[in-house]
């Protein structure tokens, strides 16, 4: 079935832009990095619906191909294999089309910044790993693709390298992503010492056998380490902190990795190890706890800020909290059916706010947008549609797949229920929010300044997108992955109605808020200055883990690792091992007088000695 | 010991033909390239000026030994010492006929047959460099040194190519030994081409033979390669401070390598003592033949002398000629003669190609030799050894 | 007659070798290295090594001796200057090499029993035939690298020896 | 190749070969050691070759098999590369130093 074409032609994509772009003419590049993802996308649907995918097949086992031996050490047998089943052929579809789309509107958006080719290298690449990540067959490919991604992330966040804050928050979300990273090895290695395997279908096979473990055990600990691992690259608690600051990249960049697909991953691997979890009792309270928490706190940050992007971005680490709350209430299919919903209206949202920008040459600050609603009317009418989507107002998607998160939640627990529709509603409230301070009241911008709207090349992906997003809610993922994760049960009505008129009541107070009368919003400021100012300043928890962790860290390196152990030890060594032989070689030179004939003299002298020794010893 | 007494003998006999050989060769020498050049060359002493090597050789011997002052003395005695040396020594492997019978004695026509003769031949001629070497450094003279360090780079270079086309017919003749050469060249084919190398499959062996000849003229200091002695250049070379007897020395040297290379090729390329058509075609009567008509001739003139002594010399050579035809015709001298016959007929010519080619052709210029020896000779040397080795391969 | 040839050969050799070491004029050191391999010739033929012999003569006497005497004479330096010779090695050399081959000496008649003697062909392993089936069978593959290394040295010698063109 | 009538007499002890490449050897070494001429110095180098060359022989004589030849073929040849090449460097250090004193080439520097 050629699996591996499906990642190997954005690679090679990347290699053809990423050798020779600086040759190739930018419609070169365009042909390039689209018609690769195109391809790769295309060759996608050829295979799915070879599998039968999307004719009830690919129920049992998942199709897997074997192409070699990676690592062979005693027990040790890792492969480099690919494998579909349904749960991959979701994460297939998403990462391709949504990419496919994303890549198209990035040729209009990026047309006139530098490192053009550069950019989409690293875009094709990020393709590249992301494919190997959701075709991996074992924990090891997984970490791959895990890792590629990080990097290609870490790049692209660094895009624009000129700029101060751009670096810093590359490598913000590089290190804070170690540490999720580091217990995902770790989880790794606890997963082979425990299994004697990597591949997922054999540790799944294992896994089932035993008996769910009341307290914590080995299994508790595998699933809490690759849960660190997903809070590090899916921005969940306490390691979201990455995320706002990412936004520093290319809006594509926020849209496709940052929104739709990269940080996605996290719930990947937890759905694709979820009977891991669900041989442990604690370990999936303890997911939905992590879920619900960030998915309300992010929610609360959204509400003040005040740059757009920003906006959505705290917007997206809350709605991935409520994918980890589908997750850890057991109802793993309505994770994943959020996560394909969200990867719509979320990357719609972002392409739209980049639009926005494009339109203002760069204005992120909302307070100085407004009115643009006749300026760019098609990106303000896509904008719309991801704002009611994400706001869960039926019957567009974001309704479906919340609700059911929901009321898996409410079976789970009431008060996460309750907490996740205040969230619900403070979602609906701040991105209509951001959108009213866009589009309505005046433009408070530059006014020598005319908006303009976007290329084609630009809003043909938002209404594609804008059109996923209303009608995406129809594709039944639940019933796709049943013969994975079982039935979906329905929840009881109510629970709808709640959630929907909470989420309505959300947008209502946001156009009462910023359309009708834009003075109440600063007199509760004014009000309720405290709390504000907390959650202005994203509740301090940056600084908090500058004074706890990276300072006391910063200062031992210098400190200790620097001044004594470097300084005084290695240092030591090296020098004192140079002084020495320097010494010796004081020594050796008197015998190196520079006349070859004594040179010869110590020769025969050593003959000699050595015909002695054998004679004496009798040998020969 | 009948080997030891036996050697001697044969040695002794080589020596004697070979000393006239090279005084007479002078003689042929000089009267070729007379007669090239329309003159007559040297007649005055004894008839046809037969009797003119004689005279040079009591010449040399008798003249007064001129020693320069600043010479090395012992290297300047030692040169042409070396040069004789080397030109000389190898006569005693080049075998000259077949097996031979006499009085009830089996040997063979050879001073001593070695089983790896031509690679011994080639060695100690390439040892002659020393002696010109040395002549040229010893005598303490800036023509002369020019000279000696020419002829050693000469001689190097053209080792080379030699060798190379030395390699390629014993490629095909699977030997080393002189004697087994020529044995593998008996036979004719289709009766009447004989089997020589140069003729002889699966590659015939002309490019090589071209290639040694010019090869042995520069190895033995000869025009169009004699620039270790250019007269307009260099005075007289490496011999310039020589006379006397050390000169005839040189000289003896280089008409010795002459022979040496003229048989080293005969033997090689020519198929040595085999006749040049098959005995049933009456090969064994060409030389009575030859001697036959110039008795005639001799007495023809004779009866109408052109000079005075004429009347005298003409006969008797007349009958020297004649009794040479019959001894031919001795059925027991034959095996014994006929093969000397061939040998000293393809020597002959080629000895006299040597001559021709100094009478007709000039002296290069020093860096063409150079540029000649390494971008022509051994390029073409090198293909034509692969050809050989390919066809030998094949066949 | 075996020991007289040897005899005369081995006399001629070492008497050379002396004299090459005696003498102080590059060019008489040269004749007489000449001299040695000539005279080892002889004796590798009594050996039973014609075609070391025949290589003797055509590469050692006929191509590399030719080479130094071309370029003593090139640089004609004459004859050796009397310096002071530096005393420890006169008074430990000499004593040391006699020592040494002593030692060799008593180390041959130890391990190989006095029996065994060479007689004129009794060995006909050397003749060339042998060698070249040997040479182009078990040992091929050292025989091409020394081709190598001879084009190398080739070049090398090109490279050093030629002036430089500015 | 044809014997010649008197191999029947007792032949030379092989020993006396050894001896000889032994003195050669010896030689050779001397000639390194008290020679300044660096030409010459390198001529005491073929003389030991040379004299390790007539063991290898002797050797291959005694044990009746051609390797010892073939040995010597390789140093033969190994000794036409060295002196192509060792003349050459000599020939730049003249042209370099204009002496040939082996005991003035003793510093590396200049």
């Amino acid at each position: 079935m050629q699996l591996w074409l499906i990642p190997l032609l954005p690679l090679a994509g990347f290699l053809l832009s990423g050798l020779f772009g600086r040759r190739l003419s930018k419609s070169a590049i365009n042909g390039i990095a689209v018609g690769s993802v195109l391809l790769s996308f295309l060759w996608v649907l050829k295979t799915l619906s070879a599998l039968g995918a999307f004719s009830g097949g690919l129920t049992g086992a998942p199709y897997n191909e074997h192409y070699y031996t990676w690592i062979q050490s005693g027990t040790l047998n890792i492969g480099v294999d690919f494998a579909i089943d349904r749960l991959t052929a979701v994460w297939l579809m998403i990462v391709t089309g949504v990419g496919l789309l994303i890549h198209i509107y990035a040729v209009g958006y990026m047309a006139h910044e530098s490192g053009y080719y550069r950019f989409f290298a690293y875009l094709n690449l990020f393709m590249f790993f992301m494919l190997v990540l959701v075709l991996g067959a074992n924990y090891l490919l997984l970490f791959v693709g895990w890792e590629g991604v990080g990097l290609c992330s870490y790049l692209l966040i660094g895009f624009y390298f000129l700029e101060k804050f751009a670096t810093d928050a590359g490598n913000k979300a590089f290190i804070v992503n170690r540490i999720g990273d580091f217990g995902f090895s770790l989880a790794v290695f606890l997963i082979w010492a425990h299994f004697g395997s990597l591949d997922f279908t054999t540790v799944i096979a294992k896994v089932q056998t035993m008996p769910v473990e009341p307290n914590v055990g080995w299994i508790t600990a595998i699933s809490l380490l690759l849960l660190l691992g997903a809070t590090g690259k899916s921005a969940q608690l306490p390691l979201y902190v990455w995320l706002p600051d990412a936004m520093a990249g290319p809006t594509p960049v926020s849209a496709l990795i940052h929104a739709a697909t990269m940080v996605t991953a996290g719930v990947y691997m937890v759905a694709r190890s979820a009977p891991l979890f669900l041989h442990s009792a604690s370990a999936l309270d303890i997911v939905a706890i992590i879920g619900i928490g960030t998915a309300f706190f992010a929610a609360t940050i959204g509400l003040a800020q005040t740059d757009i992007k920003k906006v959505f971005a705290y917007s997206t680490v809350s709605q991935l909290g409520y994918m980890f709350v589908g997750l850890g209430t057991g109802a793993f299919s309505a994770g994943v059916f959020h996560v394909m919903t969200h990867a719509f209206f979320k990357a719609l949202l972002f392409l739209g706010a980049g639009s926005v920008i494009h339109a203002l040459s760069g204005e992120q600050d909302l307070s100085k947008m407004g009115g643009l609603r006749k300026k760019i009317p098609i990106t303000f009418a896509t904008l719309m549609c991801a704002g009611v989507a994400i706001a869960g107002v039926p019957p567009f998607s974001g309704f479906h797949s919340k609700d059911a998160i929901l009321a898996a939640a409410y079976e789970h627990a009431p008060w996460m229920y309750w907490v996740g529709v205040i969230t619900a509603g403070m979602t609906a409230f701040y991105v209509f929010r951001a959108l009213f301070l866009c589009f309505f009241g005046e433009y408070r911008g530059d006014p020598h300044h005319h908006p303009h709207e976007s290329p084609p090349s630009m809003w043909i992906p938002l209404a594609i997108l804008a059109v996923l997003s209303l009608g995406g809610g129809y594709i039944d993922i639940p019933k796709f992955l049943t013969p994975m994760f079982g039935e979906p049960h329905e929840g009881e009505a109510w629970l709808m109605y709640v959630s929907v008129a909470m989420g309505l009541g959300g947008i209502l107070i946001a156009y009462l808020f910023y359309v009708v009368s834009p003075a109440i919003p600063d007199g509760l400021a004014r009000a309720f200055r405290g709390p504000y100012r907390w959650i202005y300043n994203k509740y301090f928890v940056d600084e908090f883990y500058d004074a706890t962790v990276v300072e006391p860290m910063i200062d031992g390196s210098r400190e200790l690792l620097w001044r004594v152990a470097d300084v005084r030890m290695i240092d030591g060594v090296v020098n004192g091992a140079g002084a020495t032989a320097s010494a010796v070689g004081g020594l050796l030179r008197r015998a190196q007088s520079g006349y070859i004939r004594s040179y010869a003299g110590w020769v025969v002298g050593g003959a000699i000695l050595v015909i002695v020794y054998m004679g004496l010893k009798g040998g020969l | 010991m009948p080997y030891i007494v036996l050697s001697l003998i044969k040695l002794l006999i080589v020596v004697l033909v070979l000393m006239h050989t090279l005084a007479y060769l002078q003689w042929v020498e000089r009267k070729v390239i007379a007669h090239v050049q329309l003159r007559v060359g040297p007649r005055r002493v004894g008839p046809h000026g037969l009797l003119q090597p004689l005279a040079d050789v009591i010449k040399l011997v008798t003249k007064e030994g001129m020693l320069p002052s600043h010479v090395n003395t012992i290297f300047y005695f030692l040169a042409p010492f070396i040069a004789v040396l080397f030109a000389l020594i190898p006569m005693c492997l080049i075998p000259y006929g077949g097996d031979i019978n006499v009085f009830g004695i089996h040997t063979t026509m050879q001073v001593t047959d070695v089983s790896i003769g031509i690679l011994l031949v080639f060695g100690l001629s390439g040892m002659g460099v020393y002696g010109v070497a040395l002549a040229g450094w010893a005598s303490n003279n800036k023509y002369s040194l020019m000279g000696g360090l020419r002829s050693s780079a000469q001689m190097i270079s053209y080792e080379l190519p030699m060798a190379l086309a030395i390699a390629a017919p014993l490629l095909i003749l699977n030997t080393l030994s002189f004697r087994h050469i020529v044995d593998g060249q008996t036979g004719f084919y289709f009766g009447f081409i004989p089997k020589w190398t140069i003729f002889q499959g699966p590659v015939p062996q002309i490019v090589s033979f071209v290639l040694f000849m010019v090869a042995g003229f520069a190895e033995t200091n000869r025009v169009p390669f004699d620039l270790p002695e250019a007269e307009n250049e260099l005075v007289a070379g490496f011999h310039t401070e020589y006379s006397s007897m050390t000169f005839a020395a040189f000289f003896m040297a280089e008409y010795a390598n002459m022979i040496t290379v003229s048989c080293i090729a005969t033997l090689l390329f020519l198929g040595g003592w085999h006749p040049l058509w098959p005995e049933q075609y009456g090969s064994s009567l060409l030389p009575s033949l030859i001697f036959g008509v110039s008795g005639l001739v001799c007495f023809s003139h004779a009866a109408r002398p052109a000079r005075p002594f004429d009347r005298i010399t003409l006969p008797v050579f007349g009958v020297l000629f004649l009794g040479l035809a019959g001894l031919f015709l001795i059925p027991a001298g034959q095996q014994i003669l006929m093969p000397l016959f061939w040998f000293g007929a393809k020597t002959g010519t080629i000895l006299f190609v040597f001559i021709w080619v100094r009478a007709t052709l000039p002296r290069f210029r020093y860096d063409q030799l150079m540029g000649f020896a390494w971008t022509f000779m051994f390029p073409a040397a090198l293909i034509n050894l692969f050809v050989t080795a390919l066809g030998v391969a094949l066949s | 007659m075996d020991a007289v040839l040897f005899l005369i050969f081995a006399a001629i050799a070492v008497v050379c070798a002396l004299n090459l070491v005696i003498q102080t004029h590059p060019i008489a050191s040269a004749l007489s290295l000449i001299g040695v391999m000539a005279s080892l010739a002889a004796i590798y033929l009594q050996l039973g090594g014609e075609f070391i012999a025949a290589a003797q003569l055509v590469v050692y006497a006929g191509a590399i001796m030719v080479l130094f005497v071309f370029v003593i004479m090139l640089l004609n330096e004459g004859k050796e200057r009397k310096a002071k010779r530096r005393l420890w090695v006169t008074i430990a050399g000499l004593p040391l090499l006699f020592v040494f081959v002593a030692l060799i000496h008593f180390m041959i008649l130890r391990v190989l029993p006095p029996s065994d003697s060479v007689k004129f062909g009794a060995f006909t392993g050397g003749n060339a035939e042998a060698i070249g089936i040997k040479l182009f069978t078990a040992y091929l593959l050292p025989f091409e690298v020394t081709s190598v290394l001879i084009l190398i040295a080739i070049v090398g010698a090109i490279v050093l020896a030629r002036k430089e063109v500015d | 190749m044809q014997l010649p009538p008197f191999q029947m007499i007792a032949g030379v002890p092989l020993t006396w070969y050894l001896t000889l490449s032994a003195v050669l050897f010896a030689l050779g070494v001397a000639g390194f050691l008290f020679r300044r001429n660096i030409i010459t110095v390198f001529m005491s180098i073929e003389l030991m070759l040379n004299a390790v060359n007539l063991s290898f022989v002797a050797f291959s004589y005694k044990l009746k098999q051609n390797d010892g030849h073939i040995y010597s073929f390789f140093v033969m040849v190994v000794a036409a590369a060295e002196a192509a090449v060792g003349l050459a460097i000599i020939l730049t250090v003249f042209k370099n130093r204009q002496t040939l004193e082996i005991d003035e080439v003793s510093s590396l520097k200049d």
